[in-house]
């Protein structure tokens, strides 16, 4: 979706994007990506071999015709596939979700609080993997053949071989019940209120409330899994950064940089890491969606109530409009942080345009 | 002479954020036997006039004619068998051979698409002399070779298709100087030995002077200056091909600085001189 | 001059055998096919050499390691050091064919997307947006909710989420290979596009292809022994690594019943991240070059295996 | 005067068995003049000048000696070599393109060596940036300072690549085929400021190339590299008229200029 | 890493007059509104928050005991006078009337998508007086009094209901309300709620009845893995788990105590008697052949503490319940195989796999089922699915040979007379009323019967029959295993709400 052209058009990077056409189309993509992941989702659950109403109504009410009825009623299971397809889509331009059929309340709300659980960890986890893996990948690529290279490789891959879902719990039982360093499941203590709801994220919303005793138990709550989950994008991007430093090591540029007699540090900084940006950036990118996934397998260890456990749940449940909700949202997930990294393409780089 | 090759008013176009017209109105014939030399700077145009007129890129405007048939795109399609008479050998010797196949079955192609239209072409090994290599390579796989040998190799596969025309876009630029020369008369040898004719591209004008029957000076899309090689060399018209022969360093010793344009691209450059096209 | 002289280069074996025994000189190498070997032995001896019938329920349950077997017993009675060895069986050969099957598929569409281009490559590239917009558990989630949990349709979920991986892969591959003037040479002589893509295309995708797939084994493994952790994949009394895990979850004082089957996936992902990475860097000229001693590169002709240094007077120019 | 002086220099690669790239050559660069390097492909001219500022690789093994004004440069620690590199030497590379960083602006790559070498003020190294950019004949210099390199020709880039080398007034400038990649019009134009700027500033040049017409126009001396030595040197115009080593001999036979035309008759 | 994170034990510290009491379970937490509510987590928490006509005290199930009102029954078993209490009143100060009592109940009735909609089937309610309500059956219901307990018919405060959306008709609209406030006149509040986090409750300050609020603070957080709670509770995150396995506590050291029970469901297999489903099932000597192959004390072993084995369909807390169950007899199973005409196929054992009992996971149960039917040569293979999967052709009465459990409704045998012929589970497992008349009948009896006396009888008698002709194995009774730490003391358990969170009083 981005071009490299070479023309010597105006200087700043605000006036040189045809930003509204080009948002137009992209909007106009998107639309039509997520038409398709509504499409598959709604498809793929409405093939399970179950009976949603069964499942959510269990035993006792199951048999109780006059709630199936209400229930069949109110969830429009009688119709069609299609007919209750395009209804989804109806009153989905409404802004309106659907209704769990597990829960009976309405999906978008159920997804504002399991949205933000996740994105927190999820955040949490890409900074500290960015950080970590920057540092890890410029060493490697500094010391590339020497001892320091190899025993970060080895690292590096061991973080991209550990069976999260086992980690989880290994690291819960070590880290809270054996050293007892780790606070306890949850996002909060027990004790403490969540902060009134901004954002969603607690240690942001804790902030913004001016509570930082709050901010800091939210946090040392967020640290275990956050940690957990990073280790496989720890991995990845060390490797992956390692490899993008290797090459712009190898630049002329950079070597120019270093003729010119500036600082180590600077021409990391300023030049080598400047240079590796964009890969960077695109791998970044991945290592989201692999969070995203990452903790369907571990939000039920910490109990974390997260788009992981109610995805999981939907699907287990055969409650479609869940199932549905999750999808649009991860959908929407990837659209924006695609298009995120298409924006700083633009910022990073002065010779890319969106066209 | 048999014209082989008679492209009219080519205009190609790229299209993208800003549409780019690379070649604006270029006309050339090639008869048989005759080597015709397209040079000029970088980005002028001269490879974006190849590739129109071997097939590889369509067209905007005007009309290329193979030995009196047009010459269609080339596309999903398999290349008709008459077509395959026009041969290209490409300015990057690495990427001109595939990697992973012996050269000699990739030489053997052109034997067969030779027998194709019904010609004969002597085998791989044979071709493989006729470049000045080893015929006992035959079996080996081209990252064994140095650039000059795969160039080489790629002519011999040109070749063995037993072409009616050869579109050389910078086959020798990539070498090493001191091997330039020799092969490009190696070229022109084995091309007029075959009859065929060559559409010779470089910006090398020193190279050009040696092998070239005629020259076409190109600046920007447009052919300034055309016209057999020794009168464009000794007695340039044009502005640009004047200024082009006078930036030409020689090698003698004497420490005289080329003549250097005073501004980038003087306007002077883009003036259309009639009496400059088709000398004699 | 040089037509007549020609280079005395040493002899060569092709790239890619070159590139095996470079790779496996690493220690990195060395170490990951030593673990994936033992595997595979394991796998394909453990029905004669498990002391108990892993699905068995005969000794004393829950004993710890060392008492009535190796590594002790499960909350059934069974001996985990059977279930452990049964368990190679089961994960191994599925991660393998689900990576095959990828492979397979996504480069069949990466590269009829990128050769035949136009409408055909939006639309089978629009259906791989389409796919990796779900991360890759959840979508695997969902299929193996809705085809019903078995190990056979986690291979399936696992397969729908990994080939769009391959399909770009591949795509971005042949177009770069499609405009290479080898292939567009050999249309030239007059191939068809199925032959294009067969001589000229395909062979030439097979290396990175082939890296990619053997680092995505460690990762398939994972997805699998994932989603039969959830429960999505295999069944019981199957011994399965990751419902061995998910049946200690409730055990968790018996550590013996996570840990080493837990353990055991880690060896074997890291395995074949070893070699995959290993692989990789062969096949990678930068650090092939590296490993040979020659760090920093300058001459990117040098950084080029293929452009091997001749002992003649007569090579290219740098550039 | 002799600026810069190697001697011996040797520059081997790898380290289980070391293969000797450079093997002993010595060249002296004196101020005001311009030292060409020619030879072939592989022949070692680009490590030797690499070797200067210490820019080889971890793997590479220099020996011999390289002094600047009596100052020992092989071996220097990387820190003090900091001191010296782009501001008493300085370095132009041969791809123009590749040489500038393409994501950052050309004012940051022209102004941040000036502020760490000279202490100057950001005010002061842009008003610096701005007159070198006039000396190398970049149009509207100061605006100049705030584009990308994306957003200048071939041969613009490669004046700034030079007026970069030269921002901090060095002693010693190494070009590595500056020109090659450049078209022959535009490479008059360089060459020509090459041999003003070492005019003018009492620089001490070397050039390397392999083009022996662009060596004979602007080179005092030339030294002819083969296999890691030097075979041949001396003045420019000895050596091209009266070439002694029969390599040498064969490099001058071997270019176009030399030969004659091929085409027999015209039609 | 995590840092200042030092509070592990403050934070759940329960102990002192009051304090915090952390409680683990994983949630099936649905709603705030107990109409609407029918799901464990949402009893448990309700059942602190408000108060029912009648309840039972801790497990004590026996009989119901006056809670908001005493009963009178008449004769036939078909009208109860339900009369208030005096001096109750709810959390915002109103006394609780009459009013309150129809407009909760009929409430329920009202709501036809409420998944306790089906309590009220068939109940009419009327207000007698302010103090005074009866509710009229149409055949005898002696089980009416322990339907009254569960916390679907919680007495709500109708005047600040109706306030906010409540009707009784179908379009009530209070469940918002209900889920961010509480209006009952239990000894807790809701203070705030996330069904898929926690709970938080607080103490009523106008509470009035026998069960005084002892916590400043109640935090029942949803912790899903089994795992997690041991962790949290021995790490001291939390002062009480709810769904621990026997093995998990078995581990427990001193420092905390396991109030362990059977629980009131029953993990049975069933065997489809219909012929066309499940083919040899049908016959009746295979039920059989599996009743006698099973070992069911190994089964036990693997239920681990305060399971029970199950002695009949009627679990041995409720009346009617047998006193031993099958001894296994690994020859008679042989034989009874053979009759059968079994001949050597595999048969498919079905079963929820995401659905542990009282803290018994199915897996491990039908794993040793499955080896135990080996050795008397019955060859079976699992298939497991999710509970929500499984659950279709559980019902529609599909499934061959399934794992299934079955707990009450309310804590009354009547809750098991679905096994027999032609009843609710007796259809699931193809078993018409036809089939066996005998059973029907005494199912029938057990229904009308107006005195405890009779139907205690008729309950035994049903479950001795389906002990012997029945279509399904009764296995394993569950335990429920309430540990908790040394913080807090008088956990007690219950069949409607699991644990009886209003008992609890903290240690010391
Ligand atoms: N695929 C393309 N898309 C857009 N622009 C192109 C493309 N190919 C070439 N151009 C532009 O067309 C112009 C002519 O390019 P062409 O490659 O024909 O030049 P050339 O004379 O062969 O130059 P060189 O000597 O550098 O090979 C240049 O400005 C180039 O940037
Ligand atoms: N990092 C390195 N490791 C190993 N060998 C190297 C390295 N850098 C250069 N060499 C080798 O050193 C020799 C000299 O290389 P150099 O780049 O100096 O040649 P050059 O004369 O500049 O050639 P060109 O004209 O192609 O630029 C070559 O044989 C090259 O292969
Ligand atoms: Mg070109
Ligand atoms: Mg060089």
């Amino acid at each position: 979706m981005t071009s490299t052209a070479a023309s010597p058009t105006p200087t700043r990077p605000w006036q040189r994007w045809p930003l509204l056409g080009y948002v137009l189309r992209r909007l106009g993509t998107s639309v039509l990506l997520m038409l398709g992941v509504t499409m598959v989702t709604f498809v793929l659950t409405a093939l399970v071999p179950g009976d949603p109403i069964a499942a959510a109504l269990g035993e006792g009410a199951a048999s109780n015709p006059a709630t199936v009825a209400a229930y069949i009623e109110q969830h429009g299971l009688d119709k069609s596939i299609p007919e209750r397809y395009l209804i989804y889509l109806t009153n989905l331009l409404q802004g309106d979700l659907g209704t769990s059929i597990k829960t009976g309340r309405p999906v978008a709300t159920e997804l504002a609080t399991a949205v933000p659980a996740t994105i927190e960890v999820a955040l949490g986890a890409i900074i500290v993997s960015l950080a970590v893996g920057l540092t890890l990948g410029t060493i490697a690529a500094h010391r590339r053949g020497r001892a320091t290279d190899q025993v970060l490789r080895v690292v590096s891959l061991l973080g991209l071989s550990v069976p999260t879902f086992w980690l989880a719990i290994i690291a819960y039982h070590t880290f809270f019940l054996r050293l007892g360093i780790a606070p306890g499941a949850g996002r909060l203590d027990p004790a403490f209120t969540p902060p009134p709801t901004v954002t969603g994220l607690y240690t942001v919303d804790f902030l913004l409330g001016g509570d930082p005793v709050g901010f800091f138990d939210a946090l040392a709550h967020l640290a275990l899994p956050v940690l957990v989950l990073s280790l496989f994008t720890i991995g990845l991007l060390t490797r992956f950064i390692r490899a993008a430093v290797l090459e712009v090591l190898d630049t002329d540029y950079v070597r120019a940089a270093r003729a010119k007699g500036l600082p180590a540090r600077r021409v990391i900084v300023a030049y080598v890491l400047r240079g590796a940006s964009l890969p960077i950036l695109t791998v970044v990118g991945v290592a989201f969606g692999v969070l995203l996934s990452g903790t369907v397998l571990v939000e039920a260890v910490y109990a974390w109530p997260g788009l992981g456990t109610y995805a999981f749940n939907s699907a287990i449940n055969l409650d479609l409009p869940g199932v549905m909700g999750v999808g649009l949202v991860v959908g929407v997930i990837y659209l924006v942080i695609n298009f995120a990294v298409d924006l700083l393409y633009g910022v990073l780089d002065p010779r890319v345009r969106l066209a | 002479m048999s014209t082989v090759l008679d492209a009219t008013d080519l205009t190609v176009e790229y299209r993208g954020h800003r549409t780019v017209r690379a070649v604006d109105g270029v006309s050339l014939t090639i008869t048989a036997g005759e080597v015709l030399a397209l040079v000029g700077e970088s980005g002028c145009g001269k490879s974006s006039t190849a590739r129109a007129v071997i097939g590889m890129e369509k067209p905007h405007s005007g009309e290329v004619q193979f030995r009196g048939r047009p010459v269609p795109p080339l596309g999903l399609r398999r290349r008709a068998t008459d077509l395959t008479a026009m041969q290209m050998v490409f300015q990057d010797p690495n990427s001109s051979l595939n990697p992973r196949k012996r050269i000699g079955d990739q030489i053997a192609d052109g034997v067969t698409a030779a027998r194709a239209r019904g010609l004969t072409s002597d085998t791989p090994e044979k071709w493989l002399g006729a470049v000045g290599l080893d015929p006992a390579m035959v079996s080996r796989y081209p990252h064994q070779f140095s650039g000059g040998q795969r160039q080489r190799i790629a002519i011999a596969r040109a070749l063995a298709a037993q072409p009616d025309l050869l579109v050389a876009d910078e086959p020798i630029s990539a070498l090493d100087a001191s091997s330039q020369a020799e092969v490009a008369s190696m070229m022109r040898r084995l091309c007029l030995a075959a009859g065929a004719g060559m559409l010779f591209i470089s910006h090398d004008l020193s190279v050009v002077r040696i092998m070239a029957d005629r020259v076409a000076v190109m600046y920007r899309g447009k052919i300034v200056e055309s016209g057999p090689t020794a009168t464009v060399w000794t007695d340039p018209l044009h502005p640009y091909t004047k200024a082009l022969l006078g930036a030409i360093p020689r090698p003698d010793g004497k420490g005289v600085l080329p003549a250097a344009p005073d501004a980038e691209a003087p306007a002077a450059w883009h003036e259309e001189m009639p009496e400059a096209l088709d000398r004699s | 001059m040089n037509a007549a002289t020609a280079p005395r280069s040493r002899p060569r074996r092709r790239r890619l055998l070159r590139a095996i025994p470079a790779a496996w000189r690493t220690p990195l190498a060395v170490v990951g096919a030593v673990i994936a070997l033992g595997w595979v032995i394991v796998a394909i001896i453990a029905p004669w050499v498990v002391p108990h019938d892993p699905l068995a329920q005969e000794l004393t349950r829950l004993t710890p390691p060392g008492e009535v077997s190796l590594l002790g017993t499960d909350q059934v009675g069974r001996d985990v050091f059977s279930r452990l060895l049964t368990g190679a069986r089961v994960t191994m050969p599925l991660a393998l064919v689900m990576v095959v099957c990828a492979t397979v598929l996504g480069t069949l569409i990466g590269s009829v997307a990128g050769y035949v281009g136009g409408w055909v490559d939006e639309a089978l590239m629009r259906l791989t947006d389409l796919m990796m917009a779900f991360p890759t558990v959840i979508l695997a989630m969902i299929i193996a909710a809705s085809l019903g949990p078995s190990l056979f349709n986690a291979v399936i979920a696992g397969v729908v989420v990994s080939w769009p991986q391959y399909a770009r892969v591949v795509r971005s591959l042949v177009l770069s290979l499609r405009t290479q003037n080898f292939v567009i040479a050999g249309r030239l002589l007059g191939y068809s596009p199925w032959r294009s893509l067969r001589s000229d295309i395909l062979p030439n995708v097979a290396g990175p292809v082939l890296v990619l797939a053997s680092l995505d084994i460690g990762t398939a493994i994972l997805l699998l022994t994932g989603l039969s952790f959830l429960g999505l994949g295999a069944q019981p009394p199957t011994a399965e690594w990751g419902s061995m895990i998910s049946g200690a979850m409730d055990h968790i004082d018996a550590w013996w019943l996570g840990v080493f089957p837990g353990l055991a996936i880690l060896t074997v992902v890291m395995a074949f991240n070893f070699i995959g990475d290993s692989l990789r860097d062969a096949l990678d000229p930068l650090s092939s070059a590296e490993r040979e001693g020659a760090a920093g590169t300058t001459d990117p002709a040098e950084a080029d295996p293929a452009a091997t240094p001749v002992e003649t007077p007569t090579t290219e120019e740098g550039r | 005067m002799s600026v810069l002086s190697i001697r011996d220099l040797t520059i081997a690669f790898g380290r289980h068995d070391p293969v000797e790239v450079v093997s002993g050559i010595s060249l002296d660069l004196t101020a005001g003049r311009i030292q060409g390097l020619a030879g072939e492909s592989g022949s070692g001219k680009t490590v030797s000048a690499m070797a200067v500022l210490g820019l080889l690789p971890a793997t590479a093994r220099v020996g011999g000696s390289i002094r600047l004004a009596g100052t020992e440069l092989v071996g220097m620690r990387p820190r003090r070599l900091n001191t010296i590199r782009g501001r008493r030497v300085a370095m132009v590379f041969q791809d123009p393109s590749a040489s500038l960083h393409p994501q950052l602006t050309i004012g940051a790559q022209l102004t941040d060596h000036v502020r760490a070498h000279l202490r100057l003020k950001r005010r002061d190294a842009q008003q610096r940036a701005v007159d070198l950019l006039t000396q190398v004949r970049v149009p509207e210099p100061a605006e100049a300072l705030r584009r990308y390199p994306h957003q200048f020709s071939g041969g613009q880039r490669q004046r700034i690549a030079i007026a970069v080398a030269l921002a901090c007034d060095p002693e010693v400038l190494l070009a590595d085929e500056p020109t090659t990649a450049l078209d022959v019009t535009v490479q008059a134009g360089i060459l020509h400021l090459l041999r003003e700027l070492v005019d003018d500033r009492d620089l001490a040049v070397l050039l390397v190339t392999h083009d022996l017409g662009v060596m004979s126009a602007v080179a005092d001396e030339v030294a002819v590299m083969r296999y890691g030595q030097i075979v041949e040197s001396g003045s420019t115009h000895d050596v091209f008229t009266d070439p002694q080593h029969a390599y040498t001999r064969t490099l001058l036979d071997s270019m176009p200029d030399a030969q004659q035309s091929l085409v027999e008759d015209d039609e | 890493s995590g840092g200042n994170s030092s509070n592990n034990s403050s934070g759940g510290s329960g102990g002192e007059g009051g304090g915090t009491l952390v409680i683990d379970t994983a949630f099936s937490l649905e709603t705030g509104d107990p109409g609407r509510n029918y799901v464990p987590t949402g009893n448990m928490m309700l059942h602190a928050i408000y108060d029912t006509l009648l309840t039972f005290e801790g497990s004590a199930e026996d009989e119901p005991i006056p809670s908001l009102a005493t009963v009178e029954q008449n004769e036939d078993a078909t009208a109860f006078t339900f009369t208030l209490v005096e001096g109750r009143t709810f959390s915002d100060g109103a006394p609780v009337t009459a009013d309150d009592v129809v407009f909760s109940l009929t409430r329920v009735q009202g709501m036809t998508e409420s998944k306790a909609n089906f309590l009220m089937n068939g109940i009419t309610v009327e207000k007698v007086d302010d103090t005074t309500v009866t509710l009229t059956t149409e055949g005898p219901s002696l089980e009416l009094p322990a339907i009254v307990t569960n916390p679907a018919l919680s007495i709500l405060n109708s005047a600040a209901v109706t306030e906010n959306g409540g009707t009784t008709g179908e379009d009530d609209g209070a469940e918002d309300f209900l889920g961010s406030t509480s209006a009952g006149s239990g000894p807790y509040m809701l203070d705030s709620m996330d069904i898929t986090s926690r709970a938080v409750l607080a103490p009523n300050p106008e509470y009035n009845g026998e069960y005084a609020p002892s916590f400043d603070r109640i935090v029942i957080r949803n912790v899903t893995e089994s795992a997690t709670q041991l962790i949290n509770l021995q790490g001291g995150d939390s002062n009480l788990a709810v769904d621990l396995n026997g093995d998990q506590v078995a581990g427990l050291d001193e420092g905390f105590t396991v109030s362990s029970s059977p629980s009131s469901q029953t993990i049975f297999l069933l065997v489809n008697q219909n012929e066309e489903v499940g083919k040899v099932t049908a016959n009746p000597k295979f039920a059989e052949a599996v009743r006698y192959a099973l070992d069911y004390e190994e089964l036990l072993k693997l239920a681990g503490e305060g399971s029970e084995q199950a002695t009949g369909v009627i679990p041995p807390m409720f009346v009617g319940a047998l006193d031993s169950g099958v001894t296994p007899d690994p020859e008679r199973a042989k034989q009874a195989l053979e009759e059968s005409g079994y001949d050597g196929e595999t048969i498919s054992l079905q079963f929820p796999s995401d659905n542990p009992v009282g803290g018994v996971e199915f897996t491990p149960v039908a794993e040793r089922v499955q080896a135990q039917l080996k050795s008397v040569g019955l060859a079976v293979d699992l298939a497991p699915a999710p509970f929500a999967t499984e659950i279709e052709p559980y019902v529609n009465g599909t499934e061959a040979f399934s794992m299934w459990y079955w707990g009450p409704d309310f804590a009354d045998s009547s809750s098991f007379l679905p096994f027999g012929p032609g009843e609710k589970v007796g259809l699931r497992a193809g078993w018409e009323a036809e089939d066996d008349p005998e059973i029907a009948e005494l199912v029938t009896a057990a229904q009308d019967a107006t005195s405890v006396e009779e139907r205690e009888q008729a309950m035994r008698e049903y479950a001795t029959a389906m002990q012997e002709e029945g279509p399904f194995v009764p296995l394993i009774v569950p335990g429920l295993n309430l540990a908790s730490d040394t913080s807090v003391t008088n956990v007690q358990n219950n069949t409607n709400w699991t644990l009886d969170i209003p008992l609890i009083q903290p240690a010391g």
